[in-house]
């Protein structure tokens, strides 16, 4: 049943026709949301600092700018690829833009290019996979260590100190409307936007056609080729706009940033729902998978775990909420 | 008598949520007999077969084997009690040869350590004898799916089994192989061993069987002896009414128009078709004949675009099309129903609406290219009434549908997009007796207001009845046409397998 | 009372890839202050090497109003935002092992790195000649390492023009791809006399290839490890150089109090009117040790540590 | 034709009759044995050191105890599983043996309950795999996460110095017979013995058919959740094996060995022709997959290449070999 979830929502005779309540039960993320909301539930009784401002800011910073990378992942996911890049090529796209400021040109014509080259990259990846007929995952394994290289020849090896930026430029990164981090609306807006496109376009419902089973989609008359290699852009893509936040939001650019984010990105995506076979998945889910770890993680900071338990208390929290995620919707279905 | 029953079912109930597939079903199987199990898509059928095997666990009843109850948890308890079976889906493993998916139950209980492939392969043409020249050291992969339900059958007959269960083996089998398997299975009845044949084509179970059980709504309707009824009660058991014309009337001689709808002029690729050449007029149903493997899909698929590069020339309505692939196609109105329905017909996971709108999703989008949820369950739901579809809901994914009904999710999805054009590739797979002459007068309407339609099946009273002419391919080549009454099975057999002429056209 | 502390007035050490020994001697150091002064220690940071987790755990830290932090920063400019935030709100800070000078914080404990490839280098030449080959590995992009590497590489190059560097490969703390990378430089280079390797994982895997290849390179490395020690101890590595981590920790700690109990000191200096902290220290070098054969003995990291809690 | 690998050499009556030539030529693993020998060409030009003896000996030695690794890999692959948890368990099994054996324990004992604890540690995974139903990528990454907290646990975070360990103890990691190292025997004798039974024995045959189609597997009887359960135990076992003979010859257990291993590894058995959807992959290729990527590494360094550009140049040759790799067989088929 998990991956009738996307479409169901919005699908169902039956659905619509239900109340409310009803309808949050069989939504797919309703095991996850539970889940959360137990972890702030526990955590606010373990710890006075919980449920201040400051320490939810302090957390949704932490997941914000992942949650764009893991939009990407979610949707290439879907299509039924997978993307071992994302980690360097977000390095990438800060690494050159800070570069090119360096170098004098404008910060925003810099994360334009910056942008643009992460696009080609991606471009570049779906080449060898639609054209040339090779598997996402090994062609991703070699760009993620080709784009890890030249983030080191761009720099040296040394991060790129960017303190000069211009204050409207860290604006991206730094800045609040009222009491809000720009990241944070950044964050809001893409997945909200990609979230409704996903559930609600016919461009992005031929993602998950094509994620499904491939020929039948070619049966169906979707050009599947090009709609994997679309997605496979515009994840890069969206590591070249996550890059571009984290550069204005540090004010530098680190050639070894983000080493291992992909297994964290993936995993978001997976425990939201995500199939790794391709064809289900959901934005929301991801994003939630998202918070899950980013809050197990800053739950243990907060309440000083020993690190020498952390590892093992986050792992076990991870198996757990996959579990119980997995019978809750067991459950329903 | 009593004694040589040798299988029971009593009282026995499984539901999927709140879909009940059997109530209470109650069934017995008697050594040496060939018992034929009919009912309408949905009824049940298969969901029971799954229960025999072990793959299902039913929520309540009984199952007896030889007297005693049993509960069979899994498909190797199942075999370990000596019954064999093959399934409505093909399951088989790609990966691997022919040879070994063949003996893979056997590789399974073997006490041997090693694998002996040459032994293997020797046994597998053993088997493949009596049944086609599958060249056992292939991949399965590579083989067309009749080719592949055929493998599903001989691995089946390699099985030592007691209880042999056939769940439609020869939807996608041509005459003559259905012949072959008829034969064998008849010797295995005389050997005492007993057969549940599950199938829709009421020839088949008259010729061939000695008890008929019929199904309605997963329960057990009536279970009679073969010669004592005729094709028309049990159809009447089945659907709960009488349907008296199984085929819709044909073009009426007057009604002949020498209009050409499409024109095909000496197509060919590389390899498996050539210079095939010709014309579908207006109004007219054209069939396609064949033996397995003689063509039929690759020409058809040839002409969409939809795979390898073909030179000649198609012309629609009198222009010459100039497809690229098989998106032009579409936009040209010209569309495919695949005979591989799991492969590339549906999509299992996804929802029935979103498998019905997935040919042109603009028509039920709005200008902006949002969906309409509303609209895409109301085209859904139009589509499955015209088509009889059995669902709980029309956002269930497909792989809850029983395989006849999934076969509606696949037409459904063609006929949303108000084709001009139609190829069909065994169109009525699996469908059962009602909602076939349903498809069928659905065809005929269409050809009626001018749409093509081309069909390609396997079962030869199918094309008689429902065809105008029929064209058959032998070996990538036309061989040659029969129309009006010149259109006998014999004829086509004919053609199919050796002569090459121009039957009489009437 | 006076420079003693507060009941509850608490010190947070925070660290990136907390699970790594190098900070246990540190934190050591920082616990031994602060037990001096009655105040109370917490060890804090991110077990990843991740640089917005450590950000969220400083923040996270600062939810609970410490007295002061000591804090190894990731890098230097992300932090410059939280660190003032931090000392805008009362809690003082100060850096140790990687700085991050365009903040407002108080001071800055370090190892000195060039001084550290200044003495390997001299160490090199005066055992193997000032016109021999060498190599060294390194781990691009993690900026302490690398001063070792290119501080002696430059330093080399200025005053001994006859040592010629054969090798240069990255090995990223990862003892079977130093290995792979020390068999590859001696197989190419079988004149070459020394390696100077910036920290001991690298090294245990170029002290297997130099054994097993039967070369007597002289391999010179940085920090220690108790396999390195070993090796020591037997002669196969010459010697090593390591941070003395418990001053780092001591003085760390003493900044970070110091700066807190500003209101002690008055220097002679616009302090009052900068509205800077009194207790500016611009940079402590805690020095290092060079563990040879003999001292080996006293390096032995599991037996510093009985008896004493980790955290 | 990919998945023919397995078969290939032993199986089909027509590869029998054919002259040896053309047996070979047919042989999914040609394309990559002419990469590698394309390679291994050019480097005796680029380098006088490359073709001596003692060279060859130090590359073997680079990636035989990985070769292990990749065979359980390799095996799970074909099962239709993935581990990512190889790496942490690799340093897990040098963790605890190493810990052991500092507490008392022979250490030809603490190796035993080190490797069988490993096993424990994949039959944990299996079960969550096959009974509780959740996919190995999410499961194994969570032990993955744990069994490095583990390793921080026993070892404080501190690399355990294990110099004490007896002589014949360490023979197996430094030894050598003749002029072979004990390691690279011990290596060969898993390859081959996996590789012959992967090709010949009923039991592993059965791995081949639960990756390929579980269901179809299990319709003809086949148990394929234990299949899967072993696969999955097996693989832990190997790590087992890996890390203690990681510690005989380091004489050291490090806690952070290994981080990063398992994506190599993975690569290594794709490479090969191992299928990310189960069903296919070779032991053989495998081996080849990972001496090509340790092929590449010590040719860089060999040729002391900056290190600025040899992740660049790794990577490219990576692409480059998958892509003529993939040729290769597309001609041939
Ligand atoms: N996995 C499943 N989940 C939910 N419903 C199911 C599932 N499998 C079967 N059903 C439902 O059970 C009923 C009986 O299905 P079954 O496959 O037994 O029909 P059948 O008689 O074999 O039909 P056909 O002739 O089309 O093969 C159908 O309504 C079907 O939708
Ligand atoms: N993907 C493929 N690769 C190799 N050969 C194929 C492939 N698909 C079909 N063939 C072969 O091409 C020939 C024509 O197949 P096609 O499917 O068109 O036959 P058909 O007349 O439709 O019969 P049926 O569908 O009943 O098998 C057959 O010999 C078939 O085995
Ligand atoms: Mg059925
Ligand atoms: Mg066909």
């Amino acid at each position: 049943m998990d991956s009738t979830a996307n479409l169901a929502g919005e699908g169902t005779v039956s659905a619509e026709a239900a109340p409310f309540y009803k309808r949050l039960l069989r939504m797919r993320e309703t095991g996850l949301i539970v889940i959360i909301l137990g972890l702030f539930f526990i955590m606010s009784f373990a710890s006075p600092y919980f449920l201040t401002w400051a320490n939810m800011r302090a957390m949704s910073m932490a997941f914000a700018v992942d949650g764009i990378l893991v939009v990407g992942m979610t949707i290439l996911l879907i299509s039924g690829g997978i993307d071992l890049s994302v980690g360097s090529v977000t390095a990438l796209a800060m690494v050159i833009a800070g570069w090119l400021f360096l170098s004098g040109i404008d910060p925003w014509v810099a994360s334009g290019i910056s942008i643009a080259l992460c696009t080609g990259i991606g471009a570049f990846m779906g080449f060898f996979v639609t054209r040339i007929g090779l598997h996402h995952f090994i062609v991703s394994l070699a760009v993620m260590v080709i784009a890890r290289g030249a983030c080191l020849l761009f720099t040296g090896g040394r991060p790129l100190g960017l303190y000069t930026l211009p204050p409207e430029f860290k604006f991206i990164g730094q800045g609040t409307i009222g009491p809000i981090p720009i990241v944070i609306v950044i964050f809001l807006v893409f997945v909200i936007a990609f979230d409704f496109m996903l559930r609600r376009t016919t461009m992005f419902r031929k993602v998950f056609y094509t994620g499904s089973n491939e020929k039948a989609a070619a049966y169906s008359g979707i050009r599947t080729k090009k709609v994997i290699f679309l997605t496979t852009t515009l994840c890069s893509t969206l590591c070249g706009v996550a890059g571009i936040i984290y550069m204005a939001r540090f004010g530098s650019a680190q050639p070894t940033f983000g080493l291992g984010l992909e297994l964290t990105i993936i995993a978001a995506a997976v425990i939201g729902g995500a199939s790794l076979n391709g064809g289900s998945g959901s934005i929301l889910g991801a994003i939630l998978g998202v918070i899950l770890l980013s809050l197990v993680s800053s739950s243990l900071a907060l309440l000083d775990v020993s690190v020498y338990w952390q590892d093992i208390i986050r792992g076990s929290i991870l198996l757990a909420a996959v579990t119980i995620d997995h019978y809750l919707n067991k459950r329903r279905a | 008598m009593q004694d040589d029953v040798i299988l029971n079912i009593s009282n026995l109930s499984k539901s999927f949520g709140p879909v009940k597939a059997l109530r209470g079903i109650d069934f017995e199987l008697r050594k040496g007999e060939i018992h034929a199990i009919a009912g309408e898509n949905g009824a049940g059928k298969s969901t029971l077969m799954n229960v025999i095997d072990g793959i299902l666990q039913p929520d309540s009843g009984q199952i007896i084997l030889d007297g005693a109850s049993v509960k069979i948890t899994s498909p190797t308890k199942a075999q370990r009690l000596g019954i064999g079976f093959v399934h409505q889906e093909i399951a088989l493993c790609p990966d691997v040869s022919v040879a070994e998916n063949i003996f893979m139950a056997k590789t399974n209980v073997s006490r041997s350590w090693l694998m002996d492939y040459r032994k293997l392969e020797r046994e597998a043409i053993d088997v493949f004898k009596q049944l086609s020249d599958i060249d056992p050291s292939v991949l399965v992969k590579s083989l067309s799916i009749s080719n592949q339900q055929l493998v599903e059958i001989a691995k089946a007959l390699t099985l030592d089994c007691r209880i042999l269960i056939l769940d439609e083996p020869t939807a996608a089998l041509t005459e003559a192989e259905a012949q072959t398997l008829f034969a064998i299975m008849r010797r295995l009845a005389d050997q005492g061993i007993s057969i549940i044949y599950i199938s829709h084509r009421m020839v088949e179970i008259f010729d061939n069987c000695d008890r008929v059980s019929v199904f309605r709504d997963g329960q057990h309707i009536v279970t009679q002896n073969v010669k004592d009824v005729g094709p028309s009660d049990v159809v009447n058991a089945m659907v709960g009414r009488v349907i008296d014309e199984l085929y819709p009337e044909k073009q009426r001689a007057e009604a002949r128009s020498d209009e050409a709808i499409l024109e095909v002029r000496n197509l060919s690729d590389a390899k498996r078709f050539h210079d095939v050449s010709f014309a579908l007029k207006r109004g007219e149903i054209l069939g396609i004949a064949g033996l397995i493997g003689a063509g039929r899909s690759e020409i058809v698929k040839g002409i969409c675009q939809l795979e390898g590069s073909v030179s000649g020339d198609v012309l629609l309505n009198g222009t010459p099309l100039k497809l690229k692939n098989y998106q032009d196609s579409i936009a040209n109105g010209i569309v495919y129903l695949s005979e591989d329905r799991k492969g590339d017909g549906v999509f299992l996971d996804l929802p029935i609406a979103a498998n019905i709108s997935a040919l042109k999703l603009e028509q039920v989008a709005n200008g902006m290219g949002l969906i309409q949820s509303g609209a895409e369950m109301a085209q859904a739901d139009a589509l499955g009434r015209k088509l009889n579809l059995k669902c709980g809901s029309l956002s269930d994914p497909v792989s809850s549908l029983s395989g006849g009904n999934q076969q509606k999710v696949a037409l459904a999805k063609l006929l949303s997009v108000n084709p001009r054009l139609i190829f069909l590739d065994e169109p009525t797979r699996g469908v059962d007796v009602g909602a076939k002459s349903e498809i069928h007068r659905i065809l005929r309407d269409l050809a009626h207001d001018g749409v093509g339609i081309v069909v390609i099946s396997s079962e030869l009273p199918e094309l008689i009845g429902v065809c105008d002419r029929v064209l058959v391919v032998r070996e990538g080549r036309i061989s040659g046409q029969v129309a009006g009454d010149a259109m006998t099975e014999e004829n086509i057999m004919h053609l199919a397998s050796v002569m090459d002429a121009d039957a009489a056209v009437a | 009372e006076g420079i003693m502390c507060e009941p509850g007035e608490t010190y947070i050490m925070n660290v990136m890839v907390s699970g790594h020994p190098y900070w246990v001697p540190v934190y050591q150091g920082f616990k031994q202050a602060a037990e001096a002064f009655g105040c109370e220690t917490v060890f804090s940071g991110t077990p990843d090497y991740d640089i917005t987790k450590q950000i969220a755990s400083f923040e996270q830290d600062m939810v609970k109003s410490p007295a002061g932090v000591l804090l190894h920063p990731m890098q230097s400019d992300p932090f410059i935002e939280p660190i003032n935030r931090a000392i805008g709100n009362g809690t003082e800070i100060v850096t140790f092992a990687a700085d991050s000078p365009k903040s407002n914080r108080t001071a800055y404990i370090t190892s000195d790195n060039h001084a550290e490839a200044k003495f390997a280098a001299e160490e090199i030449v005066k055992q193997v000649g000032d016109s021999a080959e060498y190599a060294v590995l390194e781990n691009p992009g993690q900026s302490n390492h690398d001063l070792r590497v290119t501080s002696l590489i430059a330093y080399m190059e200025a005053n001994y023009p006859n040592m010629k560097l054969v090798g240069r490969q990255a090995t990223n703390q990862d003892s079977n791809a130093a290995y792979r990378a020390t068999s590859s430089i001696i197989q190419a280079n079988p004149e070459v006399a020394a390696i100077w390797i910036p920290e001991a994982g690298s090294a245990e895997g170029a002290v297997a290839a130099k054994l097993e290849a039967g070369s007597d390179i002289l391999i010179m490395h940085a920090d220690v490890t108790p396999t390195t020690l070993e090796h020591i101890r037997a002669g196969n590595i010459h010697m090593s150089l390591n941070p003395n981590q418990g001053v780092q920790g001591f003085m760390g700690f003493m900044a970070v109090h110091m700066a807190n109990r500003s209101e002690i000191f008055d220097p002679f200096n616009d302090w009052k009117t900068s509205g800077f902290n009194p207790v500016q220290i611009p940079f402590v070098d805690n020095g290092f040790a060079v563990i040879t054969q003999d001292n080996a003995d006293s390096f032995d990291l599991n037996v510093y540590m009985d008896g004493r809690d980790a955290s």
